[in-house]
């Protein structure tokens, strides 16, 4: 799989389709480290793993660089799908941008409880079937239990968050500057552990229509928040509600933003003053 | 389990064409109602983030209640209902972390509807009487 | 080139509903000076009593409210409620006319609608004006007054001042629109409909009201006779209309209307079974048989072609019986309901005023002759869109009458 | 910062038997962001009106907080009386929303009272204004499509005395109406009912005719629109203040229905009229068939005109062949209102047949290559029968034109589903999402052409009514009552351009901007509408409504339940 990664990587740039390829390179006594390669000769040192998303790296070179600089970038699935939503965000210039798509292993979809561990633009290696998340003890432990429990569950998760913003940072969609989170008006400052409604629903409610379930948040989290859990289920319900799933399909905005259609859900009627209540099951 | 009775807190955020207006109603209608409400007029129920909902919850407020027109009724050419979407989306969150997406009320009336109006507010106290308490969640001396 | 100067012209806008408040606003945008005459307590019209309205399914409050408020503090709009045009008389291609104002027992300056008059009240006659008057004012309804005047000593603003006179302006005009809209004529001498032979049989207006969210049942669905909750509910199309011994007109609005609140009917209690007997029915508008579709669509409005012989309740309150012949099957029907709802007895409002020296010229069917400037339900039958397009072009019309 | 006035109204004691007014008094003058508290009467009234805005005007207040009754009863002329005085008023629902609900809890309601004091404070303090825009209105307008719609704005612009440019893609105007003999209800002919029209627009030098013209792009908003036309003549920029689209629609061709086309004298409406224009018309038994592609699954609609329009020509057909006899099958007869009702009479009177059927039972054409007749299912008598007939003309609806789209989208107004321009509410009918552009004729809905006509004319006042203004500012481009709260403005040195406020704005009024390598969000302050959705989906804030942004927001909350002492 490495091998046709290269191939294609070094074709790209053989053929002048870009100026650079993104990718990891095992470097000075075997660091690996994101790098551009810029001539055939040097994709030699490029490697696959570990998994590091690239996308918001992609999306800095990209804005550095002139208008008529373009980049090819190693992806994984996940890594494909943020830079999808990076070019709905307008962060990065779709013609400007290319892909050489590898699909990850077995395993390392079990481990990122991944449901779609390929890129659909598939340039090497064979996709494996993605993992159901909801299935997985991991997800289940969190969402299981009425309400009372659940805040406690979650309560004692988050009371251990140090603040580090790693979560954010560490998101390859996140790129808002200024963010929310650093503003007090939102999220009391000097406080630890973060306020814990405000920071995580915010960071979370943010990403809702944008996450890709990449799980980056949370291999970031120093003390082991399990965040990507907060993002699952709302992920499900777009995809329930909308058939919609962040980073496929770059044309397709996000419903909760567009959509103007008669009701506000398929299959749900208006809530209205008389009924908003009786309807809470 | 503890539970927030006789502390409820909610938070209202009432669109001025309906919203206020049912609740405008309500009041010369002279209908009894809990003193647990605080009322934030907006110009349109898209206007509600959110990040204010949340922020509400993070400021100890027991329920939030987002009141606009029906669907279809907006005057702002059916920017209510985006609005509708994105809190829908937001009580799914709730639900994931036990905050519970029943303790956002999104309300959709007209602004005749004043009875129905200090119904809902009045059923919607009741229900935030038995919510579990939110204190683990929030800062000492909220 | 620049537009060249327009001459300022005054025009007097009679009624004061949708039709009235649309012409009276365009004219008063650009520029012309408008005297808007109405009889009633407030600006609004028909639309203002209705609790929901098609195709919208929406209360028509924010925009309707929109407009009144507007009319009333346009700096070019003189709003004349409670008045009535006296006499009109045409000169040199101008009007006179004398506008006769009544004033309200209470001063809706000095109101401040603190109830206290209401409460006071022996005979329970001090109500609202409606439901969202701007600003909300309370009003006496003389007829009842027991004219105790409890009432003047408990109002804290001294707004209440019994035997104030009537008062008289004259002003000049260069044209007048008439938008004095509809009326409900009494459905009694068509014997066969049984109305006001029992109080579960109601015109589409007063089940409007009836059902009303703010009115008295806080918008259950009840039966007037015994508020109980009905089983089922028919609207009866064409009732007066149609019909050439009463109306002989097509009223225009009451399929949408009817089939608006058997569906509001349907979503508050899908319980009701809801029957709509109908003529033709005529949805030509924006989406309007879709709306209807919405019915064919199964949930739960009937709708049935034929039309009522015979109207009776059954002896001992036992419900309303209605014959018919159902068109779609030739058979004859004696269907039972628990309420009957009539649509389609409205009539232009000028033909029942009196007065001729201050109106325009009718035809037979009672609506404006196209010799003069009208809009609304006066010129045609015609629902909300319908008649604001038509004041607009009143509008102009009556702008540019002289010049063309 | 200055330091807000505080009045509070008792309005009788309606308000201070329940709320403990002195304590709020007591409260407030310690808060010091407060600079006086008042307690009157009854601010409404006269006097205390008047001593209060002397008071505002003598001491210079600039910020005035009012806690009396509702947004919606006198409060707010009290408050416009202030805003008079140049001071930032907000008021505090003290009556209705407060004393008169929470009667039997007066702690309660003296703590609500108090906490809804504190959070418009903090609105006061930080609000900031929107930075207005003051446009001059071009005085000129542009009507697109001269059928009648168009010709009745166009002339009725021009007699206002606005510079009209009427755009077609044929080459004379008049449109449909060109082509019909006769319209109904009248029985005038059609180019006669639009006969001075159509000379006033070579006649008056007010009005341009562009025939064969069609639009290549329209940039800017109300008051302001660049246009560019592409005709004969070339291309002609215009500039002008407002639009009226007029562009009318296409009457369907009932391809492959009732034998069209493959039988002989199966014909449409439009061709029975060209028949007539001719005079080749002969036959001794016409059919009409309503609803032929209309009111079925794919267009639910009914197309208005096709009821009035068959009985006219039902009639004609009967006058002009005597002896000849005419059906109308029908499934609902369209003939709402006075006029139609007696059209419908008066063709009930003079012998035309009406049978009416079912959508699920719909005629059938007999014959191969001529017609002969057609059995129809007659839902009233329950009995089929046959029509022997010479002659059917099928009543087709009208659908959107092709082109209305992408017009649409120039314009940025919608379209419905069928593709009818829409307009904003039913109670403004001819007015669109995007200000300055109205709609008027089939191109909006189908109407017959008294309507089309009548709606020509709304347009036109209402256009002329906002170029009569000459100048506008973009916080009057609104219609709630008292003003628009302001506009969103987009903070260019946050904004990311992620494009969430574009994709959500029911306006249109949010752009993104491209410079070098990222795009910034910028903000159509004409057209936005206040309704700060935009607001609501900024994932940093770099979007605020300054009237009432996230400090006023964050502050609110934080304040709606902070404890009273």
């Amino acid at each position: 799989m490495l091998e046709q990664v290269k191939q294609k990587a070094r074709e790209i740039l053989e053929q002048k389709q870009a100026e650079g390829v993104l990718g990891l390179k095992k470097g000075l006594w075997d660091v690996i480290h994101p790098h551009v390669f810029s001539t055939p000769s040097e994709i030699d040192a490029l490697v696959l793993e570990p998994k590091w998303l690239l996308a918001k790296m992609a999306r800095a070179l990209l804005r550095e660089q002139p208008q008529n600089w373009r980049l090819a970038v190693v992806v994984r699935g996940c890594d494909e799908r943020a830079l999808v939503e990076l070019v709905k965000r307008n962060q990065i210039d779709r013609e400007r941008l290319l892909t050489v798509g590898y699909a990850c292993e077995a395993n390392q979809a079990k481990t990122c409880l991944c449901s779609r561990p390929y890129p659909q633009k598939l340039d090497a290696g064979s996709a494996v079937e993605g993992v159901d998340p909801f299935a997985d003890e991991r997800v289940k432990a969190y969402l299981e239990g009425d309400a009372g429990e659940r805040i406690e569950r979650w309560a004692a998760q988050l009371k251990r968050c140090i603040k580090c913003y790693g979560c954010r940072n560490s998101c390859p969609i996140c790129v808002c500057v200024p963010c929310k989170l650093e503003d007090d008006v939102w999220v009391e400052r000097g406080v630890i552990p973060a306020e814990m409604v405000s920071f995580h629903h915010i960071r979370a409610f943010h990403l809702s229509d944008t996450c890709v379930a990449c799980g980056a948040c949370q291999e970031a989290c120093p003390v082991g928040i399990p965040l990507m859990t907060l993002q699952l289920s709302m992920r499900a319900a777009l995809k329930k509600d909308y058939n919609y799933e962040a980073g496929l399909d770059a044309n397709r905005k996000s419903p909760v933003l567009f959509d103007f259609v008669k009701e506000p859900r398929p299959g749900q009627d208006v809530p209205d003053w008389v009924n908003s209540m009786g309807e809470k099951k | 389990m503890s539970v927030d009775r006789g502390n409820v807190k909610i938070l209202v955020f009432a669109c001025r064409w309906c919203g206020l207006i049912g609740a405008d109603g309500a009041g010369r209608k002279r209908i009894e109602l809990p003193a647990s409400y605080r009322v934030i007029p907006v110009d349109c129920a898209g206007y509600v983030e959110p990040d204010a909902v949340i922020r509400a919850f993070a400021s100890g407020a027991t329920g939030v209640a987002v009141l606009g027109c029906h669907v279809g009724g907006c005057r702002f050419n059916d920017a209510n209902h985006p609005a509708l979407k994105r809190l829908e989306l937001l009580k799914t969150l709730l639900d994931t972390t036990g905050i519970g997406g029943n303790r956002l009320l999104l309300g959709f009336g007209t602004a005749h509807e004043s009875h129905q109006y200090a119904d809902m507010i009045l059923e919607f106290h009741r229900a935030m009487e038995s919510m579990p308490s939110m204190a683990s969640w929030l800062p000492q001396g909220q | 080139m620049q537009p060249t100067e327009k001459k300022k012209r005054t025009i007097l806008v009679v009624g004061g509903g949708v039709a009235g408040m649309s012409a009276a606003f365009d004219l008063a945008d650009s520029g012309h000076r408008v005297h808007l005459v109405e009889s009633g307590h407030d600006l609004g019209g028909q639309v203002a009593k209705l609790d929901k309205f098609y195709p919208t399914d929406h209360c028509a409050f924010c925009p309707l409210w929109t407009e009144i408020r507007r009319c009333k503090e346009h700096s070019c709009i003189s709003v004349h409620t409670n008045s009535r045009v006296e006499t009109l008389e045409k000169s040199n291609g101008s009007y006179r006319a004398v506008i006769t104002k009544s004033t309200p027992v209470i001063d809706p300056d000095l109101c401040i609608y603190c109830g206290r008059c209401e409460s006071a009240c022996p005979k329970g006659v001090a109500r609202p004006i409606w439901e969202h008057a701007y600003p909300p004012v309370y009003l006496i309804d003389g007829d009842r007054c027991g004219d105790c005047r409890t009432c003047a000593d408990v109002c804290p603003t001294k707004a209440i001042g019994f035997d104030r006179e009537e008062l008289q302006a004259e002003v000049a005009v260069d044209e007048v629109i008439w938008s004095a809209g509809f009326t409900e004529v009494s459905l009694a001498p068509l014997k066969e409909y049984g109305w006001g032979t029992h109080p579960d049989i109601l015109t589409s207006l007063e089940f409007e009201s009836w059902k009303a969210e703010s009115g008295e049942n806080k918008g259950a669905i009840l039966r007037r006779s015994n508020k109980a909750i009905p089983r089922s509910i028919a609207f009866i199309q064409c009732a007066g209309a149609r019909d050439l011994r009463l109306l002989p007109q097509c009223s225009a609005v009451c399929c949408m209307h009817a089939l608006k609140q058997a569906q509001w009917v349907k979503r508050r209690n899908p319980d009701i079974h809801c029957v709509i007997l109908y003529t033709d029915l005529r949805t030509v508008g924006r989406d309007y048989y879709e709306y209807a579709l919405r019915d064919f669509g199964g949930n739960g409005v009937r709708l049935v072609r034929g039309r009522p012989s015979l109207i009776y309740p059954l002896p001992g309150g036992d419900g309303i019986a209605v014959k018919f012949e159902d068109t779609a099957t030739q058979k004859r029907e004696i269907w039972k309901f628990d309420m009957v709802v009539l649509n389609g007895n409205l009539k232009p409002t000028l033909s029942s005023l009196p007065g001729d020296n201050a109106r325009p010229e009718l035809d037979a069917e009672g609506f404006v002759n196209r010799t003069a400037t009208s809009c609304g339900f006066v010129m045609e039958p015609a629902d909300v869109t319908e008649s604001a397009i038509q004041a607009s072009s009143a509008a102009l019309r009556s702008i540019l009458a002289d010049k063309s | 910062m200055s330091k807000i006035s505080l009045f509070l109204c008792n309005c009788f004691g309606e308000i201070g038997r329940v709320i403990d007014l002195e304590f709020i008094r007591k409260k407030f003058e310690a808060d010091p962001d407060v600079d006086s508290v008042t307690i009157v009467d009854s601010l409404c009234m006269p006097d205390d009106a008047a001593k209060a805005q002397v008071l505002t005007r003598e001491r210079r207040i600039g910020k005035v907080l009012i806690g009396a009754c509702s947004p919606y009863g006198k409060m707010e002329f009290v408050r416009l009386g202030l805003a008079k005085e140049g001071a930032a008023v907000r008021a505090v629902d003290l009556r209705e929303g407060c004393a008169w609900i929470h009667g039997k809890d007066p702690e309660g309601a003296t703590r609500k009272a108090a906490n809804q004091i504190d959070m418009e404070l903090a609105l006061l303090q930080n609000r900031k204004d929107s930075k207005d825009l003051t446009l001059r209105v071009q005085q000129e307008v542009l009507v697109i499509g001269a059928g009648p719609a168009g010709l009745s704005a166009a002339c009725g612009l021009a007699r206002l005395g606005f510079r009209t440019h009427l755009v077609d893609r044929g080459s004379a105007p008049g449109g449909l109406l060109n082509v019909v003999k006769k319209v109904y209800p009248t029985d005038e002919p059609g180019p006669g009912k639009i006969k001075n029209l159509v000379d006033e627009t070579g006649e008056n030098p007010l009005i341009r005719f562009y025939g064969k013209t069609k639009i290549s792009s329209v940039k800017g908003y109300a008051g302001d629109f660049k246009v560019k036309l592409t005709g004969p003549e070339g291309n002609t920029a215009l500039r002008v203040g407002a639009v009226v689209l007029a562009t009318g629609a296409r009457i369907l061709f009932p391809q492959g229905l009732y034998g069209y086309g493959k039988i002989k004298n199966v014909i449409t409406q439009m061709e029975i009229e060209r028949r007539f224009a001719t005079g080749a018309l002969n036959c001794k038994t016409a059919v009409f068939i309503q609803c032929v592609g209309a009111r079925n699954a794919e267009r639910p609609y009914c197309s208005t005109i096709c009821c009035p329009l068959s009985l006219k020509n039902a009639m004609r057909v009967m006058d002009e062949n005597p002896g000849a006899r005419a059906y109308v099958l029908h499934r609902d007869i369209m003939t709402p209102g006075s006029v139609l009702e007696a059209y419908y009479r008066k063709a009930m009177q003079r012998g035309v047949q009406f049978i009416r059927f079912d959508a699920e039972r719909p005629p059938e054409v007999r014959g191969q290559e001529q017609v002969s007749g057609v059995e129809v299912f007659d839902s009233i008598s329950g009995v089929s029968r046959v029509i022997d007939s010479d002659l059917l003309v099928l009543s087709t609806p009208f659908v959107a034109d092709p082109e209305s789209a992408a017009i649409a989208r120039m314009f940025e107004i919608p379209v419905d589903k069928y593709g009818f321009y829409e307009e904003v509410y039913p109670i403004h009918p001819v007015e669109t999402r995007n200000d300055g552009i109205f709609i008027c004729g089939t191109s909006r809905w189908p109407v017959s052409s008294d309507q089309a006509i009548a709606q020509g004319e709304a347009a036109a006042i209402k256009a002329a009514s906002f170029l009569g203004k000459e100048t506008v500012s973009a916080l009057a481009m609104s219609r709630v009552p008292g003003g628009k709260l302001g506009h969103a403005a987009a903070d260019a040195a946050a904004c990311t351009g992620c494009g969430n406020c574009v994709a959500v704005c029911p306006y249109k009024a949010c752009r993104l901007q491209r410079t070098g390598n990222r795009s910034v969000s910028r903000v159509i302050k004409v057209r936005c509408k206040a309704c700060g959705n935009c607001v609501a989906v900024c994932p940093n804030g770099a979007m605020q409504m300054p009237e009432q942004n996230y400090r006023v927001t964050g502050e609110m909350i934080r304040r709606a339940f902070r404890e009273v002492r």
